[in-house]
């Protein structure tokens, strides 16, 4: 399979799921993520209102009225079931997604992220961000490692506004996988065809190397 | 005491200057009926509680081009830019709400809360100004309920005292709205007979719903067609 | 039919409800006003979540999971539906519920109640009492006009502990009927085999009588 | 990914300290084999969060009886007047709270919500301390959220993957107190394959569901049986 530079990414998030997780994808690359996943193991939740959603197998399956967040038509799992959103994101701050893998315009030290406005754009929409931000056990952040003009993403602290205080857990980009680490970035590992010269030009923040990185 | 109107008959409930909720994910269920039948009310200087007030110039898009929303308050105008350019020329006023909060604001409005704590949102620019509060060391922002005039939502099936039952993520901000508003009106694809419904799978009790709408537009995999 | 005491008061306060409205009924008297209502104009919501609760009416009809606030068996009305404690008791915060009929301890001048504690007795219960009073519509008390020990129930204060800071509407005792009318009560009706004197002789707080009293 | 334990494994997750809920209106979808086995096991220093913590020596009230109990959360002891006396005795606590703000505080704890603003109870005694606050004119109390270690819930039938429907009245406090506790243990009388449940229809989804263990013990038309 030839994957290209989002898929790499997604790839590398799947491998953090453990069997029977909750998860929780955002739009972008991790709604990718469900192409390399054995669907007979996770259960993905919908904040709109779903849990059990599967990507659509076949035309026939095809039902408007069944769509995720993005509102992309998705199919039902066995086992699936619906709910309103007031329970959905009950569900979501209530600490009952296990992981939430999400996009994001910048990460920073801290590990705060920025990615529901940009200053200047005639976009108003936050979504279930901040609430995936607030309630997941765990948030993996999925990203290129820098913007499609060069812009880096990993910077010293969020000059976009930030989605909450709370810190996310990993960060899986084309170029590396961090962890935190009591409070500290840690780049746990080199994504094949990059390199630590790469990663370091193209990451603001401060992080550690892990000490069994190859 | 059916509570079958026509989408006409309904609309009236909705008063210029009045708060309108409005059910709905995009177009998957959303009251496309009656929303059609808001463009061709009068009420003007309405403040609109829905989740994207449509698409440009589709759905409560429509709505917005005719310049009758004086204020929204949801969590995704993304959809709708046309919102976006509004605001920022200081035409139409914007409340925009994390999802979770706009969901579970509209259920505080419905369930007699008049205010509650959240993480979300807390320490961020949607919080400026918000009451905050440090609970088991953590901060809190104070989110208060929101309340309707007239709530219009889309269900799957009603029986004619007004019990609902919802299709799919057709569900999502209806059975909160259907709690909140003064006056709900509940646009519908079926009507059955009383005791058709299982009262173990009923999602809208009927104490909610106080006038029941046949739907004549319908989100279907052919698009929105209206039904002949 | 030959009505006791408690009968006459349940008719009583049965005549003050409108076709289609959504009741709750307390333990006691107000149980029996389904004996005098044509079940199908009305709705009986019980907090333990039943909306379309009606009277057993035979041996078969009996399943002793269906019970209403007091835990007595009911049955189940077509149209009926069932939800947890807290979706029930959002309706009945939320203002969902028109009429809720109440026993109480003491009902005082200012149209509060006791009805949930008394002072030195080792019971701690207080139940869905509060949450009606702050969230139905309009609250009828339907009591008999004394205690069996002659106690006045109708005080110019209650000293029990009160249950809400809002008044009650109307009341209904075996003696009259009552209602509140700009802050004050008002005595609309002489009950058959009473008389002004009986009532005024049993009755502390001050009220006024209705001038089309007969 | 089966779920299923027996009632001796499951309630192994009960510690000495932990606060348990459990679900039932009286006996009416209690969990009724559960609380036997709470009887045998050995954890004490218990806090109880249940409507009414049983009858006199009965269901809860043997657990009470046996002196396990330290504190009861609950809205209604009068059915088991032996918390009345040994709270005035000192013997153990009692946390009184309306039966509306009883099923919110635990939905709160299970929906990540710090505390609400209720009207219900402002001004009364069991108000006593707490932090109030004028709304629209009305006074308001807060409450705060209630969770536990454990859930001991009471459904009717739940599918291998632990989504659960529950029966008529016997649904009650357990739906919520299946939100709002770190490990959640559903009693069940029937249990069937995945996709035999409406999706429509499930009341709990499988997210909330830790363990499902199968009834002995239920209340039918001739009280409380064991099966054979």
């Amino acid at each position: 399979m030839n994957l290209d530079k989002r898929e790499i990414i997604a790839k590398r998030a799947a491998e953090e799921l453990k069997p029977g997780s909750i998860i929780n994808l955002g739009i972008g690359i991790p709604t990718l993520v469900t192409k390399f996943i054995n669907p007979d193991d996770f259960f993905i939740h919908t904040e709109n209102g779903l849990l059990g959603m599967k990507e659509l197998e076949s035309d026939e399956e095809f039902d408007p009225l069944i769509v995720n967040a993005g509102k992309m038509a998705v199919g039902e799992e066995i086992g699936a079931s619906y709910f309103d959103s007031a329970t959905s994101f009950s569900m979501i701050r209530g600490g009952h997604v296990d992981v939430a893998i999400l996009g994001a315009l910048q990460v920073d030290e801290n590990g705060q992220i920025a990615n529901w406005a940009i200053p200047g754009k005639n976009i108003l929409g936050v979504g279930g961000a901040m609430d995936l931000l607030s309630g997941a056990k765990k948030v993996i952040v999925s990203i290129t490692h820098t913007a499609k003009d060069g812009r880096i993403k990993l910077v010293k602290e969020c000059d976009y506004p930030i989605t909450s205080l709370r810190a996310v857990d990993a960060i899986v980009t084309d170029l590396g996988f961090f962890e935190r680490v009591d409070h500290e970035w840690v780049l746990k590992e080199i994504m094949p065809n990059s390199s630590l010269e790469e990663i370091t030009k193209n990451t603001e923040f401060h992080f550690k190397v892990d000490q069994d990185i190859n | 005491m059916d509570k079958l109107k026509t989408a006409k008959e309904a609309i009236q409930q909705v008063q210029t200057g009045n708060t309108v909720m409005v059910g709905g994910f995009g177009l998957v269920g959303a009251p496309l009926t009656m929303i059609e039948e808001l463009t061709k009310h009068e009420a003007y200087d309405l403040t609109i509680v829905s989740n994207n007030v449509g698409e440009e110039g589709k759905g409560l898009g429509k709505v917005l081009r005719q310049g009758k929303i004086k204020k929204a308050i949801g969590s995704y105008f993304t959809s709708n830019r046309e919102v976006g350019t509004l605001y920022n020329e200081g035409k139409i006023d914007v409340q925009l709400v994390p999802q979770g909060t706009f969901s579970e604001s509209i259920r505080a409005g419905g369930a007699g809360i008049g205010g509650y704590y959240t993480k979300t949102g807390a320490g961020t620019k949607l919080a400026e100004g918000k009451e905050e509060k440090i609970m088991n060391g953590e901060k809190y922002v104070l989110e208060e309920a929101i309340k309707g005039n007239v709530a219009i939502i889309k269900a799957d099936k009603a029986d004619t005292l007004g019990n609902l039952q919802y299709y799919k993520t057709a569900r999502n901000f209806n059975p909160v709205m259907a709690t909140a508003a003064d006056f709900v009106i509940a646009e519908v694809d079926e009507i059955v007979d009383v005791g058709e419904l299982d009262p173990e799978s009923i999602v809208t009790p009927h104490l909610y719903v106080d006038v029941v709408v046949r739907s004549r537009y319908q989100l279907t995999k052919e698009g929105v067609v209206e039904l002949g």
